[in-house]
């Protein structure tokens, strides 16, 4: 299939200047690809994701896989001859979609809601609520019995009901969502 | 009239020092090759089959020793270090240190061909060199080819840019002989088990020598070496043999080879050994640690560092060992032009 | 018109000196095609006009079967078969000491490949001279194969001083079929640039046209008209012919009745399906030649064309 | 993205295409994607790369090949062979290839529907005869229209010669044997792991039932 390549990609200046990269020095070697721990649940390589950047493909990118099936273990970042920080590019690019007003939202972004939803309400995670409340908004069944009692048995889930914190770190957070503005001013 | 001291000094007598020795000898000046190993002949001497045709570097290399002694005027001090190096009076004033004894010489003109080091593989912690007895850099190949050749080898992974072209562990520079080296090994392997397969993976080939491309295609067309184009990503064991991850970049996929032996093709680095000695004398070394010649607009002669300071071999840049011996020619042709011209007071 | 001939002039890469070793034959086997006899009748009638005004003798012969070659390509028969039939068709012409003048692309490329694959190949020579050897025949490999697209190119002057209905002023644009150019060896033509056809049509007095996709495969070889119609063949076709009918070419010409079925028969589906406006009439370019020496047009088995040509040509009578 | 293993490739693939006297020498590949930049399928269909196939060939992905639809989309164009700078000829490699497909089974469907037509020239030693009487009449109109004889017919001779030659070289036994074997069914896309934009949801459907 024939595509049309840019000279000028709106998307690798928006991704380089959120994730502070350059990624002109990419040279497709791939060796990013060759170590990725994810790369089997993704629909494009690393590499290819770069190369689709500079394509300026706004929509394959957006919509892609591999973006929220990256787990930024930085092994690429590790790897990569070119010193591009591959995980930040991730990131820029998760972020990218999340903001797009046609973007829908997929498990991994109703997870990300709900998980910093909970730090802002209780200033940590809780484990059973955020489990239940991700299988109620993203309709997937809960983890099977079996896991559930093993979790409570060995107390990697908290039973009981989670903390409220004091005004002044709803105040801190409040100040936070502002851009910490007027904080210490 | 007195005549000044017009004794020439090699420091290193490796491939390229042998050959300017060789050619400033002939003219009938005195010179002095200072070597810090126990023998002549540098890596080349390890070396049993040069690319491209595949001939013998030890039989050179024994060639040009015999040539070196069979000259009177040609001293070889062996296990000797250049400490110290001067400029006195238009001509050079060097100290030689052999056992921690050190004397010195004036000399009229300066020679350095300090050779190049290996790329140190355990750098890369993911291809598991050190680690794993199967993965083998390109040089150990070499060095004992016979023993390898022998090993029961169903399946090789030649991975090629192990420290070239490599920014994150600052080496930028391309390593030049890997690719023809990397093919010239991949053939004898193949030649040795032809039931073998042998995979190279590369990113480009830059069989820059004459003839050079011709054998990297030969290698693939004749012996069926088969080329991958990707950067290996990491190297493990499993099931008794090492798995080689990496992506084809050229299908898009990603790929598992299962190898037996895996041979790292490690770049040339420089050896700053001499580099002290450069700038002590004007010269100048460039930002990856090698030698660097004058400007050509204001240079007598391409290997000059400085006045009366010439380089030659892999200390400037990587080079085989033809460009070599062209560089150590080229450089006693510009030492005794320097010396014919600048050498009376 | 002098300003294009000049440019077509300059970008020209035929080969001249192979135009030169080409013969001007009095005497030539014609290998008849199945497409330009059954389904453009027209393309067979335009030869033998042209050759009997160019005082060539066609030779005929009934024993002359199919090439095969479509149906080797398509994979529906034993390649054996198809080694075997041609080493048989080109026996014919051998034993009269002829040579071969092929007027359908696909033909010239089946017959041209074969033979040189029976005479490269020990094995398939093998196979072939068996065959032959029940049947009582033998092939040596004496005959020389031409398109007659080339015999005409070679007598250019000559057509050119026969013109009697020159044709002014008509755009005319070229579909040149892959099968012949590729054979890089005996082709006079240039396999990515071609141009003899455009100087065949700037000789008769016709503009030619350059369009975008002009090298462009018809999509129809090897049956992938019926395989892969819908997926690949059409999209293929729309974007060829669209941009034929963008530069308002009036009249296409082809050396290969097979890629007339293609661009011809598919437009009302191109019109349809994606909705260009095309409605360009797909000729043979001898039967051009020979409406151009005067042939009348209603010998020409235009009605054969879905697309009509002769509104294009009615001018020019 | 799947990954690929080594321990599916064998050189014995690109062997037997050798093999069959067709390719001469696809080691000669530089893989430029020169092809595949000309390719008028490559154009319109995403998964379709010669130098892709090309390269599954060297490596020896015998499965991914065989079993595939691509093998069967090229349209015989031969830009490839007009372009590429080391003169393989990619054409007749996929000729060889069809038919090693149909030897393994696969891709029948392709091959059977035209088997009307070599029946069809078994009778008359003609290829595209038409079946219908209608037809037929007005072909034989036209022609004789346009001053040519009713129908073009081969003598009884070269008819006779063209059989014997069916039966010789076993066509007609290599046609039941075509229709009689089981196809394999065509279970490699190259989809996967390549840079698809047109049908990309469709590929990501495809993805996550795992195909």
């Amino acid at each position: 299939m024939t595509m049309g390549q840019t000279a000028i990609s709106s998307m690798q200046t928006e991704v380089e200047r959120k994730a502070n990269v350059n990624l002109d020095t990419c040279m497709q070697c791939g060796c990013c690809t060759g170590g990725c721990s994810g790369i089997e649940a993704m629909d494009f390589s690393p590499r290819q994701i770069i190369q689709l950047i500079k394509m300026d493909e706004w929509a394959v990118l957006l919509n892609s896989r591999t973006i929220w099936m990256c787990v930024s273990c930085h092994i690429c970042e590790d790897r990569c001859p070119a010193r591009i920080k591959i995980s930040s590019v991730m990131d820029a690019l998760r972020a990218i979609a999340y903001s797009q007003p046609t973007a829908e939202p997929n498990k991994q972004i109703h997870f990300h809601n709900l998980f910093l939803g909970q730090v802002k309400t209780f200033g940590r995670t809780h484990e059973g609520l955020l489990m239940m409340s991700y299988s109620l908004k993203a309709k997937t069944p809960l983890p099977p019995m079996r896991l559930i009692i093993d979790y409570l048995r060995r107390l990697r889930v908290d039973m009981k009901p989670p903390h409220m914190l004091g005004k002044a770190y709803r105040f801190t957070i409040k100040k936070a969502q502002e851009g910490g503005k007027d904080h210490g001013a | 009239m007195e005549m000044l001291n017009q004794e020439v000094l090699i420091i290193g007598g490796g491939i390229a020092g042998m050959q300017a020795a060789i050619d400033i000898g002939a003219s009938g000046r005195k010179v002095v090759i200072a070597e810090k190993e126990k023998t002549l002949g540098g890596h080349v001497k390890d070396y049993t089959c040069l690319f491209p045709d595949l001939s013998n570097g030890t039989a050179l290399v024994a060639q040009k020793v015999a040539k070196v002694e069979a000259f009177p005027n040609i001293t070889v001090q062996l296990e000797t270090e250049v400490s110290d190096l001067e400029r006195v009076n238009g001509g050079f004033k060097a100290s030689l240190t052999k056992n921690s004894a050190s004397e010195t010489q004036n000399f009229g003109a300066v020679v350095i061909a300090g050779g190049y080091g290996n790329f140190d593989g355990t750098k890369y912690g993911e291809y598991g060199y050190g680690r794993y007895p199967g993965v083998i850099t390109g040089i150990e190949f070499e060095q004992n080819m016979g023993e390898i050749l022998k090993r029961p080898v169903k399946t090789a992974v030649f991975i090629k840019c192990v420290g070239a072209r490599d920014r994150s562990k600052g080496m930028p520079y391309c390593s030049k002989v890997c690719c023809m080296y990397t093919a010239k090994q991949a053939k004898e392997l193949k030649n040795a088990h032809p039931d073998a397969s042998v995979y190279v993976t590369y990113m480009d080939i830059r069989a820059n020598f004459k003839n050079g491309e011709e054998f990297v295609r030969g290698v693939m067309e004749e012996e069926r070496v088969r080329y991958i184009r990707g950067r290996v990503g990491k190297i493990f064991p499993a099931n008794g043999c090492l798995t080689v991850r990496m992506e084809d970049t050229l299908k898009g996929v990603p790929q598992e080879i299962e190898a037996d032996l895996i041979v790292l093709a490690t770049a040339m680095v420089p050896v700053n050994s001499t580099n002290n000695l450069v700038m002590k004398v004007g010269g100048k070394v460039d930002d990856n640690g090698f030698i660097t010649s004058l400007p050509l607009a204001e240079s007598t002669n391409p290997m000059e560092v400085a006045k009366g300071v010439y380089y030659a071999g892999a200390c400037g840049f990587p080079c085989d060992v033809r460009e070599s011996l062209n560089q150590g020619s080229a450089a006693a042709a510009g030492v005794l032009s320097y010396l014919q011209v600048n050498g009376r007071p | 018109m002098a300003n294009q001939a000049n440019q077509i002039e300059r970008l020209s890469l035929i080969d001249r000196q192979r135009v030169a070793k080409l013969p001007t034959p009095e005497k030539i086997f014609l290998f008849l095609s199945c497409t330009g006899s059954i389904e453009y009748p027209g393309t067979e009638k335009a030869v033998k006009e042209i050759a009997e005004k160019l005082n060539m003798e066609l030779v005929e012969s009934e024993d002359q079967t199919c090439c095969t070659g479509y149906m080797l390509t398509c994979n529906a028969l034993n390649p054996q078969l198809a080694l075997a039939a041609t080493a048989r068709n080109l026996s014919i012409p051998e034993s009269m000491g002829l040579d071969v003048a092929v007027f359908c692309n696909g033909c010239y490329g089946y017959i041209r490949e074969l033979n040189h694959l029976i005479h490269s190949n020990p094995n398939f020579k093998a196979v072939a001279d068996e065959a032959l050897k029940v049947i009582g025949r033998e092939y040596h490999g004496h005959v020389n194969i031409y398109h007659v697209q080339e015999l005409w190119y070679r007598q250019l002057d000559r057509i050119k001083s026969l013109v009697k209905r020159p044709l002014t002023g008509l755009r005319v644009s070229s579909h040149y079929g892959c099968h012949y150019l590729v054979n890089k060896d005996v082709a006079i033509d240039d396999f990515k640039y071609p141009t003899f056809m455009e100087e065949l049509y700037t000789a008769l007095g016709a503009t030619p046209v350059f369009y975008k996709e002009r090298r462009a495969c018809c999509g129809y070889s090897v049956g992938r008209g019926f395989t892969h119609r819908e997926e690949t063949v059409l999209p293929h076709l729309a974007k060829k012919m669209g941009s034929a009918a963008q530069e308002g070419v009036q009249l296409m010409t082809t050396t290969c009745p097979g890629c007339n079925v293609a661009l011809d028969r598919e437009q009302p589906a191109l019109r349809e399906k994606y909705g260009i406006n095309v409605n360009i009439p797909v000729i043979d370019i001898s039967q051009l030649i020979a409406f151009a020496l005067g042939t009348p047009i209603e010998q020409l088995g235009f009605q054969a064309n879905t697309t009509p040509v002769i509104p294009v040509l009615e001018q020019f009578l | 993205m799947k990954r690929e293993k080594a321990s599916n490739w064998s050189p014995e693939f690109q062997r037997a295409i050798e093999e069959s006297g067709l390719a001469d020498d696809i080691n000669r590949c530089m893989f430029c994607g020169k092809c595949t930049g000309i390719c008028p399928v490559a154009a319109i269909n995403p998964s379709y790369s010669p130098r892709q196939i090309i390269r599954e060939l060297l490596l020896g992905n015998h499965e991914q090949v065989l079993h595939s639809e691509e093998i069967w989309r090229c349209f015989w164009c031969a830009n490839c062979l007009g372009y590429c700078p080391s003169d393989i000829k990619y054409p007749l490699i996929m000729l060889a290839l069809r038919y090693y497909a149909l030897e393994h089974g696969s891709g029948k469907k392709y091959a059977t529907l035209f088997t009307r037509f070599v029946k069809n020239a078994y009778k008359d030693a003609v290829t595209f005869q038409p079946g219908k009487p209608q037809r037929l009449d007005q072909i034989k109109a036209m022609r004789t229209s346009i001053g040519l004889v009713p129908l073009r017919i081969v003598s009884d001779k070269g008819k006779e010669e063209y059989r014997k030659l069916y039966e010789i070289t076993g066509t007609l036994e290599w046609l039941d044997n075509l229709h009689a074997t089981e196809e394999v069914p065509l279970k490699f896309s190259f989809e996967t792991g390549k840079l698809i934009l047109g049908d990309f949801k469709e590929n990501r459907s495809n993805l996550e039932r795992g195909v």
